[in-house]
């Protein structure tokens, strides 16, 4: 029984690890190379929703202090807070994901120029007989 | 101002990379200069910031005024102070070089290489004066997108091998990336120094113990670690010249130096090497880096790709060092990371103005290449010895150091293989230096005027000769110097338990 | 790629509501720094604003009012911005990014010269998203050549 | 005797005034070839005064050291003159002078391609020679070892064709290879015992011994050594030095006589006087091992020299037969075996240099490199003949030739040692020496030749059909020779060095 809440408590790590699995299988296994990038982008994607739901509380709301200093400032409970930190944190990683994803596609579209195809083993065919000549 | 230099030293290159867009709209030429004059600032600043650090100890800059672990921390001691000389120094010698072989090689794209090859700067730069776990990896990913969008520019092949690198690189991030949200849960920092106070009393916890794995994996890809490796070899040897020579004699280096910053300084020397025995694992890894680097290098007639091959075996040497948990063999890993970047450096520099010059990767045509080029083949060969282990040059001392810490530690495996592979070393440059010395078709007229063949010499353009001199010169004087960089510096970077 | 096509209703409305995205973009810049959103959303939001007027035109229209060279100088612009402004303080004697100090140039107390400064940098922010964006999706799109559509 | 340290820059300057010669050999290049090679008399010249003069204080039991510079704890480029060093220094020095005359000689005469680089190699290993003759430390050995196998591979592969490169990458496979493989090694394992690289009298192991050095590490470390000096041609890693027969004629006379192989036994010297010390070696039995191998090498070398039929191939396995007598010597361990040894180097340099010359005479001269086809080739070529055969005599060990003196010794050190196995070696290898030598100098004089038995009368009679090499090599041949034989009537100078070195290290006095 404790076996099951204990997968209960912790969904959340449970998906992220589903997600981020499915992710890297695309990455490793798939021979198209578009099906890479995808699948590079659900990995990504795992690992943000793994660090979003590490700081969600139950009940809590944005970290902003609603009309600012003075006398409000000491009725300040932390547990009424989201913890910003990992939301910043992922803003970050989620610019350095785009900026991946845009050179991945680029790389894409100039290996499609070249080859004509993104199916690996028809480039390394290709490859193959170049090197031949 | 000289106390803001840990910032300026990253803000410099990549305030100098956005401001090539603008200035390139203008005057194409000034990139170069502008390019040269960030990059000379920058080695004046990592030097000033060496000797800061020599003379006050470690240097902490907090971003905004926020002290740690709330604000980011540029934490530098020694051992960044020493990688950032390196980095920006070679950094400088490229930028000059790459001068003539850019217009060569991509006449239509000097901008954005001289924007991409900043930012590449600003990436590995960060990486080193950060001390908060993210910030790096931010840093981390600035210099690989740099690095791949430099890598795919090159030739033909050079899309594939960097995708192929995208692939794995985003592996390699997402994982460090995983393992810091893991010790961000276990212990709600970033900060290194603040995670090293937090962390002693959760070594047995599982979250840490899978945080661990997950860096050490992500920074072994970044570092093209033995069986992680695939991808550097395509990727080194496709890209452009000076690309593949800045990137092949840092990139790697700043990865073992970042791996070297988490097993000692995030997490204590005792974690790495007793409560989990992941410096055993790695050494024995290293142990078959280095062969197989070697053995594969042999193989191989493209130059650039056998020097990329070699680049693994080097890998192997440095983590090696670092693995066998003594003195001796972890001033001989630090010391190699300094004698690696400059051979490298050397090596590729002179490949690539072999390349300029005579159009040429394979060896088998390099044959009395000494009677067209002597400089630069004089350069490559002590570049060459040098990486063989030959005194007085500097590769010498860091094996030196290495084989007397693998001995220490009664490791015979390690300090066998280490001069095995110096065999092979010898065996893969021997056969390059015979082509290059004694080729099998000598060129007409050799045998009735001699030797040095002035009269069909045609050497590169001075822009790419002065760095490879630069280079080959500093090599052998490292070499005498080495000595003094260890007692001056070096010995300070040892993790005090050994 | 993106060809153009006879669809006036989507034209029209497009037309209409770009101005709207782009006015609700920069609003979210201006609020980010007290407020959900800032620089990386308003930047996305202004982006997808001329990423909408290519779907709905091609590139060629969105070139007339974005051009590269344009494209280029905003990007580059926001970063300087950004850096800027961490220099400036570094410049009044503070470390680099320490808003606080502007209160020496600024009308405004420490605290507020910070939330300024921090405004600073969203504009700053903002301005290189919009740019990166809409320039990788002109060069994704047109495979590099920003040349689609005339050819009709 | 007690040793003053002088602190003098003279080493370097010995070692240096080479590399700048080869410096202004390669600026002179082919424009001026009399001034190119006017630089390697001089260089030649200078160095040996400089050598000579620091003789007198040596004598006077004095050492002098010179610290270029301290690289690392256990790494410093340091120089340490002392009798053994100044021995081998100032033969190699003589050599060279006279090596050089011949090989101008040589070279212009075959016309040879690239001699800029020939002299240049040329000058660079005499330097790294002397630097090994200094060395104060094993590190500062092993760095001139190195330099010495690189500069002499050009040397050996000179002639570019494919059997002289195959013969090359021979011989710098196993000379390179060896010495990263087990000499690097051994020094390793030397530094992280002893904690120390210096050379001291009575070796740096004999202090550390039992604390925390077992006799089995030593035993493996000496092993490693004797398999690392490739140089020295000990048996079974002699097979390079018939190999680098390839590289012309003056080259194996510096290969053999004065440079690489001469190293290879110093060093050798160097390692069982200096690192191991007698007492210890002879404590672990390993002296009497060391002796008996060298036997070996001996015997067997003078067995396979029979066969020969190559000149210079002959001379070759004659040179691993007679370097080993320098090993022999020294793993003796008595004052006289040594100083028969140390003896042994400047007598069979002599020798050995005067044979080779005559080789490369004939070949320039008649073109001829097998033994058969010598006959009577002593009428043509009287002089070189003549002193070939004084420089035969020498390698047998006949008086008046010097090379009696090395064998006497050696003879009274087995005697002191109790080993007269050793003794019978040494007969042995006298007469094979003789078995292979004499049959060339029968076949030079004596075939066809009917009415003169004598070589005097010979020139006499055959004046008429004298055709000598060039002067220059015919001189520097018949200087060497008469060295030969100037060495058994004054061997006061080398006889008193080689005693000291025998009294530093054995504490007899």
């Amino acid at each position: 029984m404790e076996i099951m809440d204990f997968i209960i408590s912790k969904y959340n790590y449970w998906m992220y690890i589903i997600i981020m699995m499915i992710g890297f299988y695309a990455m490793i296994a798939k021979t198209n190379l578009a099906k890479k990038v995808v699948g590079m982008n659900i990995f990504q994607t795992a690992i943000i929703l793994f660090f979003i739901s590490t700081a969600s509380k139950k009940g809590a709301t944005i970290p902003i202090i609603q009309h600012g200093h003075g006398e409000a400032a000491d009725i300040i409970h932390a547990a009424q807070y989201m913890n910003p930190l990992p939301h910043v944190l992922m803003l970050t990683a989620i610019v350095v994901m785009v900026s991946t994803f845009g050179v991945a596609i680029a790389l894409l579209i100039m290996i499609y120029r070249k080859y004509n195809t993104l199916e690996e083993d028809e480039i390394l065919e290709i490859l193959k007989i170049e090197n031949g000549r | 101002m000289i106390q803001h230099a840990p910032v300026l030293i990253i803000i410099i290159p990549l305030l100098a990379a956005l401001m090539n867009l603008i200035v390139g709209l203008w005057r194409k030429r000034l990139c170069y200069l502008f390019t040269v004059a960030a990059l000379g600032t920058c080695v004046f600043l990592s030097v000033a910031i060496l000797d800061i650090v020599a003379g006050h100890g470690t240097i902490t800059y907090k971003l905004g005024g926020w002290p740690p672990p709330w604000g980011i921390a540029y934490v530098i001691d020694h051992l960044n102070a020493f990688m950032l000389v390196i980095v920006s120094f070679i950094s400088l010698v490229v930028a000059v070089y790459s001068k003539v072989s850019i217009e060569k090689e991509l006449p239509e794209k000097i901008i954005q290489f001289y924007t991409l090859f900043l930012l590449l700067v600003t990436g590995l730069l960060g990486i080193l004066a950060t001390g908060d776990v993210f910030n790096l990896f931010v840093f981390l990913e600035i210099a690989s997108l740099a690095g791949y969008a430099l890598i795919a520019v090159g030739d033909d092949r050079a899309p594939l091998a960097s995708f192929n690198y995208v692939i794995m690189g985003t592996i390699g991030a997402c994982f460090y990336l995983l393992g810091v949200g893991y010790l961000y849960i276990a212990t709600g920092s970033l900060n290194m120094a603040d995670l090293s106070q937090l962390l002693p009393e959760l070594y047995d916890s599982r979250v840490v113990l899978g945080a661990f794995a997950f860096l050490m994996v992500g920074v072994a890809i970044k570092m093209a670690f033995f069986p992680l490796h695939k991808w550097l070899p395509d990727a080194y040897t496709h890209a452009p010249s000076a690309v593949s020579a800045f990137i092949a004699s840092t990139m790697t280096k700043v990865g073992a130096y970042v791996m070297i910053r988490i097993m000692f300084t995030v997490f204590k020397p005792y974690f790495s090497i007793e409560v989990i025995p992941v410096t055993a694992i790695l050494g024995w890894l290293a142990v078959a880096a280095m062969l197989y680097g070697c053995i594969r290098a042999i193989a191989q007639t493209d130059v650039k790709r056998m020097l990329s091959y070699i680049i693994i075996a080097e890998v192997g040497y440095i983590v090696m060092g670092v693995s066998v948990g003594n003195r001796m063999g972890f001033t001989g890993a630090i010391l190699h990371i300094l004698n690696d970047a400059f051979m490298m450096a050397c090596l590729f520099l002179a490949a690539g103005a072999i390349e300029y010059k005579t159009g040429t990767r394979n060896v088998h045509n390099f044959s009395n290449l000494y009677k067209k080029m002597p400089v630069t083949t004089a350069a490559f060969t002590v570049g060459g010895l040098s990486i063989v282990g030959i005194p007085p040059t500097c590769g010498f001392f860091s094996k030196w150091y290495l084989v007397l810490g693998a001995i220490d530690s009664q490791q015979w495996v390690f300090a066998g293989t280490l001069l095995f592979s110096s065999l092979l070393m010898a065996v893969i440059f021997f056969k390059v230096l015979v082509n290059i010395y004694f080729g099998s078709q000598p060129v007409s007229g050799a045998h009735s005027i001699g030797g040095n063949g002035a009269v069909v010499m045609d050497e590169a353009p001075l822009s790419m000769l002065f760095p490879i001199c630069i280079m080959a010169v500093g090599i052998l004087s490292l070499g005498f110097f080495s000595g003094k960089i260890i007692s001056s510096v070096i010995q300070f970077t040892v993790p005090g338990s050994f | 790629m993106i060809r153009d096509f006879e669809g006036v209703i989507i034209k029209t409305v497009c037309r209409l509501i770009t101005p709207v995205i782009q006015l609700y973009g920069l609003y979210v810049i201006a609020h980010g720094h007290y407020s959900p959103g800032g620089g990386f959303q308003g930047g996305c939001i202004l982006a997808a604003s001329f990423i909408l007027m290519v779907l709905a035109y091609d590139i060629k229209e969105v070139k007339k009012r974005m051009s590269e060279k344009i494209n280029t100088i905003f990007c580059s612009l926001g970063v300087i911005i950004y850096a800027g402004i961490g220099l400036l303080c570094l410049i009044l004697g503070a470390n680099f990014l320490d808003y606080s100090i502007l209160h020496k140039i600024l009308p405004a107390d420490p605290a507020h010269s910070r939330s300024l400064g921090i405004l600073g940098v969203e504009i700053g922010v903002g301005f290189t998203v919009m740019a990166v964006l809409v320039s990788i999706f002109l060069n994704i799109a047109s495979g590099g050549e920003h040349e689609e559509g005339e050819e009709r | 005797m007690e040793t003053a340290v002088i602190y003098s820059i003279k080493p370097l300057l010995a070692i240096g005034v080479s590399l700048i010669a080869a410096l202004l050999i390669f600026l002179t290049g082919e424009r001026s070839r009399n001034l190119r090679e006017s630089w390697t008399i001089l260089a030649s010249v200078i160095k040996f005064t400089i050598i000579a003069s620091m003789v007198p204080s040596i004598l006077a039991g004095n050492v002098i050291e010179y610290t270029v510079i301290s690289i690392a704890p256990g790494l410093s480029l340091q120089f340490r003159v002392d009798a053994l060093g100044i021995f081998f220094a100032i033969t190699a020095s003589f050599l060279w002078i006279i090596t050089s005359f011949y090989s101008i000689g040589y070279v212009r005469s075959l016309k040879e391609h690239a001699q800029t680089r020939y002299f240049i190699c040329f000058a660079i290993a005499l330097s790294a020679t002397m630097g090994v003759a200094f060395s104060a430390n094993l590190f500062t050995t092993f760095l001139f070892y190195e330099i010495i196998t690189l500069s002499t591979y050009p040397l050996v592969a000179h002639k570019e064709t494919p059997e002289a490169m195959k013969g090359a990458r021979k011989y710098i496979t196993y000379l390179l290879g060896t010495s990263i493989a087990f000499q690097l090694f051994a020094i390793f394992l030397t530094y992280s015992a002893a904690g120390t690289l210096d050379y001291s009298y009575h070796g740096i192991f004999n202090s550390v011994r039992g604390h925390g050095v077992s006799d089995t590490f030593l035993i493996i470390t000496f092993i490693l050594f004797m398999a690392g000096i490739t140089k020295a041609a000990m048996m079974p890693f002699h097979s390079w030095l018939p190999a680098a027969m390839v590289a012309p004629t003056p080259v194996s006379a510096l290969l053999h006589a004065v440079a690489v192989v001469k190293t290879g036994v110093f060093v050798v010297v160097k390692v069982v006087l200096h690192i191991f010390g007698i007492n210890l070696l002879s404590q672990l039995g390993l002296g009497t091992a060391l002796a008996y191998f060298a036997s070996f090498t001996i015997i067997v070398a003078s067995i396979i020299a029979l066969r020969q039929d190559n000149l210079k191939a002959r001379l070759a396995y004659s040179t691993v037969s007679q370097l080993s007598y320098v090993i022999l010597g020294v793993a003796l361990l008595t004052p006289s075996g040594i100083t028969g040894s140390i003896m042994q180097i400047v007598l069979h340099a002599f020798g050995k240099i005067t044979l080779f010359f005559a080789a490369g005479a004939i070949y320039v001269t008649a073109h001829k490199t097998r033994v058969s086809e010598l006959d009577g080739i002593g009428k043509q070529m009287p002089f070189t003949m003549a002193a070939f055969t004084a420089g035969a005599i020498s390698m047998i060990g006949i008086p008046p030739l010097g090379g009696f003196l090395s064998k006497w010794f050696l003879g009274i050190g087995a005697i002191e040692a109790g080993q007269i196995p050793i003794i019978i070696v040494l007969a042995t290898s006298t007469i094979l020496n003789a078995c292979y030598f004499l049959p060339i100098v029968h076949r030079a004089f004596l075939k066809e030749a009917t009415d003169s038995t004598d070589k005097n009368s010979s020139l006499v009679t055959r004046y008429s059909s004298i055709k000598e090499a060039p002067a220059l090599m015919v001189g520097a041949l018949v200087l060497t020779a008469s060295g030969a034989v100037a060495l058994f009537f004054k061997p006061s100078l080398f006889l008193d060095l080689a005693r000291m070195v025998a009294a530093s290290v054995t504490g007899v006095n």
